[in-house]
């Protein structure tokens, strides 16, 4: 056979022929053509959003702010906003009264209305959407009707009585209901008549339902795709006790200008067409003009800015970290000027908004097993004093929320009822002082420059910014060198919720979003000693409690403001909250600031609203 | 030197290669690992200029030494975890290659971790161990010795049938002298060929892991979670993408190069 | 040589090989001629260039091979300069090739039927004059595998048309590679040592089939082989190769009774035959030289008992000692 | 032993397989040491009492030894509850389930693009050994690979759609799977829930064009994962079937050299590309994570993203395991096909 053998490097002239890479490249080309990003029509609106809805049932919680801008624009409430201003006006009802001293509210409803199924709006669906939110008791939502956390009796009569608000042992069988329903909590006096009655006087009330927790849905609609529960729960005709409702999660069905044409689950992507029969609002007034809303949802930042620039969408959302791509750097910074650097686009705002950045100090740091740390720096006001002081709120407003933050003196915005600028804060960034005071407690607590002790600042890993905050107050703690070691740790959104929820950490950075202008989540979460934050820092003052209470059935505004400031300042003195700032990006509703092209027509900042009300838009 | 001029690539991947080691080592003595706590947020996401050649990240460093110091990280990550894989995946693969008794139950376990993507394992790992390096790193060993173990056990199952082992044998060599000693070094060759490419992987890997939130944190410096962040900033700050992504890039390139080679030299079907 | 019209005509071909980046000479002034009808048998031990040759005809010879110089010539067209299409066309008419280990010239993933049946691809003027369609032109091509299958003596051929090579013996897959080569009537089939890889009984079967078959249908063929036995079985001539170069041609009944060049004789006493009644081996001392330093002068000389001066300084030129014989050795030469 | 044996043989084999992974996985969710198990069952940012936990605790079988938490948590995943995701507000399993077809689309579309591209690059590569069109073909795969994916995604979104986009030429869509304003006009009704598939079955041209224009960019990001192992092998494997003897013997039949390469060589080179389809589409599921994220392509993948990015370890170890599984079921369809293509694996 020899060396060469047979079987050979076989290399025969093959080449691709030219009509087979002509027909590659002419395919391609077609494929290009049909998927040109046809520009949206003039009555169609585009929204790049950042995170979607999950659902769109008013009762259920508001895990994604994107549910209630769905809710806003579909269902509508007796009471809501007219424009611009800020103090509610009757809609869905013609008028109320309140009496027995601000127990008991009729309201005298609107007729001839009609919800988007064709079936009439009147006092039964107001009941029936009253009752159904109360009986559910979502956990995440409004069941004791209304704030959480708040102790008993509750808002609505027999509405605490029936959720135990989170307590324990929920009792949700016929009986149950039926107790709920004896309390007569919602009473239908005639066929246009409802009456309220709630278990103790509440400021709030009106200013509550005007939110999406006072949604009116279509009662034929819902009991059209209810089904009986099988598994024991009690019930009333079209809603289950402590039980979803699996279709009204993703369909809807209200008396609103704007009609759910699709909810797609998987890409979480709504689309919402133009009620054509919408009976035009209190003044007769509103015309949906944009026929179609499209919101997608778009997960990567970098895809969001493309589409805007390109022209693709009338709405991105771009995150505050990213701003500077849209709006010139310096131009804000230095000027407060807002002028974008991309063409066509408008950025709105500043507006103060419902979102505020706070740091907290836990008095009581304990170890995994619940007994008390050895070592507790912040039981010490000093400390808590120099660690306040050492947090540049200033520099952060400005460089990490890059100016998109106004100083707050308090946890409540400048946006909310009972916000008090006088108020006084006993710190501001002074390092110096900082060092004096942790040098004097260093001597009690016994840590100095030669024998430091080592303590941890932890963040949610997801949330980079609140990494920047942690890496400052550490580097500035550590450049004191007076003994206390800091270390920055990101944890996973678990670790990070369970170590301060469980009071593991000492210093913890957070924001914290509301949904409703009303100052009353806040006031209890920070002021009193069951509050949602304070619990977790180990917070209580007796008197700050007290005032919380009577402000809270203060029906006097003025009255109200007056015992809301004074507990305020009081929470203050205590120094456990480091107030960072206010969000003022208008970013409804999602944390990042909505970038609008030009083209969008009609736009107007109200706290109160949750996300844009599409009605008043229009494109040209 | 006609091997040089006809594996152009492969030289050329082994040089890049080698110029990233180099200032992956030097680096932590030429840099201070202060740079990466020296956050200034004033002059965050400035332009590349004089003072900082690769301008600076969203924390206001020095990104020409963080990118440096990532290099140190990153590589040393890497490299550790493809060794150490290559480790349990050769004695593994030996083992079950050679002695019959283990060869079923072995194959069925590296059966079970290859039938489950190697991201989305870490992944898994990583979200219930936690963010860190180390964490990263015993996710990325545990889902890439598998390969390695079914590599060498087909290398061994050839080289068992041939004569010299079975003259050992009589000889009367134990299995562990016999694997140990004759076995894996005629052996190691291919298998060990796939580690430069597999390096490489490790990389995008990692980068791919903090890209969907496994980041280390703002600490640690590393090439993924720096490119990562600056996904945000891609009109605002490129070099923050531009940078970090090239040194990805650059090194998994070069590995993957050399790789290449290395793969096609050690090939028995190859062999022209 | 004989009367009948010469089919393949080699003069003074000459063909390098590149080894390790070298290009080295392989063939040197090859010459053959083969008649209509003649078996012409190329002997020689391996490494001597017989397949080489054999490649050369249709041009298949490997990418690390060139032809330097002669020329070939098929039923009087000269081929070395052919274009890559204008071989193409004349491989698939008018040479066969027939090689050692059939199961390894067969393709596994396709049947035999369709092995045979794509050469009509190439050339339907081989079904018949008339145009068809193509589901007819696949028809005719079965028909006609089965006949040629039936010509080799495969049994049961409409059965092996639809098989796979693996499931045939080796026998039988040489039967189909020869029915593969016939059914295109070459002009010429090329027989690569097609026996060696066969057992004893099978390649009595094989010889046998070739000779039939060159009776039948007046096969030309050149017959490749080391094997002394099949030559003086089957061949009407013989060309005897060294290291390159043909260093005798002669009649097959001359050269086995009076062969004249040493290394064809001591080829002849190596092989014991029942007349000598020898009982050892006679091997030839030394072995083949390597192509990539050759010895000067005449390659065989170190290894042959008759070596003088000559030898080793010139390649002695190809004489005629008689008519119809060719030799290549200085005993011939000058001093005759 | 039979094409029927020979699967049934398979499938034993790999239902071992999908119970190891099943193991792997529950002790991922329940075993690792220092984690709290119930942490990945609540919602962290929701007020919950004390006894709302030790009733989870309770019905998760948390407090009983391991092997009896795994009899529950098989059974659970038998029944079809592979537990709640706070991410997709829904069961895991549904929430996947619903979500797969977009991934298989792309996935497929990713593993037919990288052969379409890999097996002609890989046989010119092994024609033109070690020449220029070898070279360029091997520095383009390598280099696709080298590239970090979620990179790759944003430069290719940039080019193809944004500065295409800018100049007015046609360009291709950079999100989605399909375009919102067509989807609306010419609604498709699911039937597979494959795009391409239905838009055909349905005759719905526009959104077929559509969904085809949304899938480009995406599948050629996720292919080039593949495609540097499919050219390698491709090569690897042409080189050696080019140097068979059957080769020279197609050859010395006068075939054209485009019946030699494509029916004799191609047929049998193509053999290793399939076998290792299995592990290919593996990488492709793995960076299906990241490229759905990048292109909004609402798949199992980008699920997962937002299941890591919401710390939802229910879903990301559910993910894993359904993952798996489909891994395990392409690995027996890769067998049953390799033995139709290759007739003598049959008997």
């Amino acid at each position: 056979m020899g060396p060469m053998g047979p079987g050979n490097e076989y290399a025969p002239e093959y080449r691709l022929g030219r009509r087979a890479v002509l027909s590659m490249s002419a395919s391609a080309a077609a494929v290009a053509l049909a998927g040109r990003a046809a520009a949206a029509p003039a009555n169609t609106l585009v929204w790049d959003i950042a995170a979607g809805p999950q659902y769109v049932d008013p009762v259920m919680g508001t895990a994604a702010q994107a549910n209630v801008m769905v809710v806003q624009n579909v269902y509508e409430r007796l009471v809501w906003y007219d424009g611009a201003s800020e103090t509610p006006i009757p809609w869905l009802a013609k008028s109320w009264k309140v009496e027995d001293n601000g127990q008991r509210y009729v309201f005298e409803l609107l007729q001839g209305i009609k919800f988007q199924d064709g079936t009439e709006f009147n006092a039964q669906a107001v009941k029936f959407s009253f009752d159904r939110a109360a009986l559910m008791d979502d956990p995440t939502g409004i069941g004791s009707f209304f704030p959480t956390g708040t102790a008993a009796p509750g808002i609505l009569k027999g509405a605490w009585e029936f959720s135990k608000s989170f307590g324990a042992g929920k009792d949700y069988s016929q009986s149950a209901v039926d107790a709920y329903m004896s309390a007569g909590g919602v009473k239908v006096l005639g066929p246009y008549t409802v009456e309220f009655n709630l278990a103790q006087p509440y400021a709030s009330f009106i200013s509550d339902i005007a939110t999406f927790m006072g949604s009116i849905v279509s009662p034929s609609y819902v009991t059209a795709h209810w089904k009986r529960p099988t598994d024991g729960h009690g019930f009333i005709n079209g809603a289950t006790a402590g039980a979803r409702d699996d279709w009204m999660l993703y369909h809807a069905c209200g008396t609103g200008p704007y009609e759910l044409a699709t909810f797609d689950k998987a890409t979480a992507n709504i689309v919402l067409r133009a009620n054509a029969k919408y009976w035009g609002g209190p003044q007769g007034k509103i015309k949906p003009k944009l026929q179609t809303v499209i919101v997608r949802t778009t997960l990567d930042q970098a895809t969001r800015l493309l589409d805007l620039k390109a022209g693709a969408v009338d709405i991105a959302d771009v995150s505050t970290a990213a701003i500077f791509d849209v709006i010139d750097k310096n131009k804000w910074l230095n000027d407060s000027k807002i002028e974008p650097i991309i063409a066509g686009v408008s950025v709105p705002g500043p507006f103060p908004w419902l979102t505020i950045y706070f740091a907290k100090m836990n008095e009581k740091i304990q170890n995994p097993d619940g007994s008390p740390a050895a070592f507790q720096p912040f039981a010490d006001n000093r400390v808590r004093k120099a660690f306040a002081e050492v947090l540049n709120s200033t520099d952060v407003r400005r460089n990490v929320f890059n100016g998109f933050a106004e100083p707050i003196t308090w946890g409540l915005t400048p946006a909310q009822f009972g916000y008090d600028p006088k108020l006084t804060k006993s710190y501001s960034y002074n390092p110096a002082e900082a060092k004096q005071l942790l040098l004097e407690a260093g001597k009690d607590l016994g840590f100095s420059a030669d024998h430091p002790k080592g303590m941890d600042i932890i963040y949610n890993a997801a949330a980079p910014w609140q990494g920047y905050i942690a890496t400052q107050v550490a580097a500035n703690i550590n450049g004191l060198n007076i003994g206390l070691q800091m270390n920055v740790k990101a944890l996973s959104f678990t670790e990070y919720v369970n170590s301060w929820r469980s009071k593991l950490t000492g210093f913890s950075i957070h924001s914290t979003f509301s949904l409703t202008p009303d100052p009353n989540s806040w006031l209890s979460a920070f002021g009193t000693g069951a509050g949602f934050w304070a619990r977790t820092s180990s917070y209580d003052n007796s008197k700050a409690d007290a005032l919380y209470t009577q402000q809270f059935q203060a029906l006097d505004p003025k009255q109200r403001a007056a015992l809301i400031a004074q507990m305020m300042q009081l929470v203050n003195d205590d120094m456990d909250w480091v107030w960072i700032g206010a969000a003022t990006a208008y970013g409804q509703p999602t944390f990042n600031p909505n970038v609008l092209r030009s083209s969008v027509k009609g736009f107007y900042y109200n706290p109160t609203y949750q996300g844009f009300y599409f009605a008043a838009l229009w494109k040209e | 030197m006609t091997w040089m001029r006809r594996n152009k690539l492969a030289v050329a991947g082994l040089l890049i290669f080698a110029a990233i080691l180099l200032m992956g080592a030097i680096a932590p003595y030429a840099i201070s690992a202060a740079v990466v706590r020296n956050v200034q947020f004033a002059n965050k996401l400035t332009a590349p200029d004089g003072a900082h050649w690769f301008g600076t990240d969203d924390y206001g460093r020095d990104l020409f030494s963080m990118v440096l110091l990532a290099a140190n990280l990153d590589l040393r990550a890497a490299l550790s975890v493809v060794a150490a894989a290559a480790a349990i995946g050769i004695v593994m693969g030996a083992l079950a290659g050679f002695i019959d008794r283990l060869d079923e139950p072995l194959m069925r376990v590296t059966d079970i971790f290859l039938s489950i993507p190697s991201l989305v394992l870490a992944m898994a790992i990583a979200s219930v161990l936690g963010r860190s390096i180390q964490n990263l790193s015993i996710a990325l060993v545990i889902v890439s010795w598998p390969i390695y173990c079914r590599l060498m056990r087909g290398q061994v199952l050839t080289e068992k049938r041939k004569p010299y082992v079975r003259a050992l044998t009589t000889l009367g060599v134990g299995h562990m002298r016999m694997i140990f000693r004759h076995i894996i070094p005629n052996t190691l060759a291919p298998v060990v060929a796939r580690a430069p490419a597999d390096v490489g992987l490790i990389l995008i890997t990692m980068a791919a892991l903090s890209y969907i939130g496994f980041g280390p944190g703002p600490y640690v410096p590393e090439w993924g979670s720096l490119v990562a962040a600056g996904q945000a900033y891609i009109f605002q700050a490129p070099w923050l993408v531009i940078f970090p992504g090239a040194a990805i890039f650059l090194t998994s390139l070069s590995l993957n190069l050399v790789g290449d080679w290395a793969r096609d030299a050690f090939d028995p079907r190859l062999r022209t | 040589m004989n009367d009948r019209p010469a089919v393949l005509e080699i003069e003074g071909l000459n063909v390098e090989l590149s080894i390790s980046g070298r290009w080295v000479p392989a063939l040197n002034q090859v010459n053959l001629a083969i008649h209509r009808g003649e078996a012409l048998g190329l002997i020689g031990e391996s490494g001597s260039g017989k397949s080489l040759t054999a490649l050369s005809v249709p041009g298949l010879l490997p990418a690390n091979a060139r032809v330097t110089g002669g020329s070939i010539r098929l039923m009087g067209e000269e081929l070395l300069g052919k274009t890559e299409q204008e071989l193409n066309k004349l491989r698939s008419r008018s040479v066969a090739l027939v090689f050692q280990n059939p199961t390894s010239y067969l393709n596994p993933v396709l049947t035999i039927g369709q092995q045979i049946a794509e050469i009509f691809e190439v050339s339907p003027e081989l079904l018949g004059p008339a145009r068809m369609s193509r589901r007819e032109q696949r028809r005719l091509a079965r028909e006609k595998a089965v006949e040629y299958l039936r010509l080799v003596k495969t049994p049961d051929p409409e059965r092996i048309v639809r098989q796979y090579p693996f499931e045939l013996s080796g026998g039988m897959q040489q039967r189909t590679v020869i029915a593969m080569g016939l059914v295109r009537r070459p002009h010429l089939v090329i027989a690569d040592e097609i026996t060696t890889a066969l057992d004893v009984t099978v390649q009595a079967q094989i010889l046998a089939l070739l000779a039939e078959l060159r009776r039948s249908i007046d096969m030309t063929l050149l017959l490749i082989t080391h094997d002394m036995g099949i030559i003086a079985q089957l061949a009407d001539s013989v060309a005897v190769m060294y290291s390159g170069s043909v260093i005798e041609y002669a009649d097959a009944r001359s050269l086995f009774r009076t062969p004249k060049h040493p290394y064809a004789k001591a080829l002849l006493e190596a092989v014991p035959t029942l007349q000598s009644g020898d009982t050892i081996f006679r091997p030839i001392p030394g072995g083949i030289p390597a192509i990539t330093d050759p010895p000067p002068g005449c390659r065989y000389h170190p290894r042959c008992s008759h070596a003088f001066a000559p030898c080793s300084v010139t390649v002695p030129a190809p004489v005629l000692p008689e008519a119809g014989r060719v030799v290549a050795c200085h005993l011939y030469s000058a001093a005759s | 032993m039979g094409f029927l044996a020979y699967v049934i043989k398979r499938l034993l084999l790999l239902g071992l397989v999908l119970l190891g992974v099943s193991i792997v996985v529950f002790f991922l969710l329940r075993g690792m040491p220092g984690v709290d198990p119930l942490a990945a069952y609540i919602t962290p940012g929701l007020p919950i009492s004390h006894d709302a936990l030790n009733s989870l605790r309770k019905e998760l079988h948390l407090e009983q030894p391991l092997p009896v938490q795994y009899y529950f948590y098989m059974a659970g995943l038998l029944h079809g509850d592979w537990g709640y995701s706070r991410t997709a507000t829904q069961n895991v399993l549904p929430a996947l389930l619903e979500r797969l077809p977009a991934t298989i689309e792309l996935a497929v579309a990713a593993v037919l693009l990288s052969v379409l591209l890999g097996v002609p690059a890989g046989v010119i590569a092994a024609l033109r050994k070690d020449r220029a069109a070898d070279l360029a073909v091997r520095v383009v795969s390598i280099t696709g690979i080298s590239f970090p994916v979620f990179w790759l995604g944003i430069i290719l979104q940039l080019v193809f759609f944004y500065y295409l986009g800018q100049l007015g030429l046609p360009h291709l869509p950079a999100r989605g799977r399909v375009d919102e304003l067509v989807a609306l006009e010419y609604p498709l009704q699911p039937i597979t829930g494959f795009y391409l598939i239905d838009g055909l079955v349905e005759g719905n041209m526009p959104f077929f064009l559509s969904a085809l224009a949304h899938l480009v960019l995406p599948a050629f990001a996720l292919s080039l994962i593949s495609m540097a192992s499919v050219v390698r092998i491709m090569r690897a494997s042409m080189l050696e079937v080019l140097r068979q003897d059957y080769i020279l013997l197609a050859r010395s039949k006068g075939l054209p050299a485009r019946v030699v390469v494509i029916r004799h060589a191609l047929r049998n080179a193509i053999t290793p590309v399939l076998t290792t389809a299995g592990t290919t589409l593996g990488i492709l599921l793995g960076g299906a994570v990241v490229v759905e994220t990048v292109f909004s392509w609402p798949g199992v993948g980008q699920l997962a993203a937002q299941g890591i990015l919401n710390d939802d370890s229910v879903l990301v170890v559910g993910f894993t395991l359904f993952v798996a599984a489909m891994m395990v079921i392409v690995n027996l369809a890769v067998d049953v096909l390799y033995a139709i293509v290759d007739p003598r694996v049959r008997y």
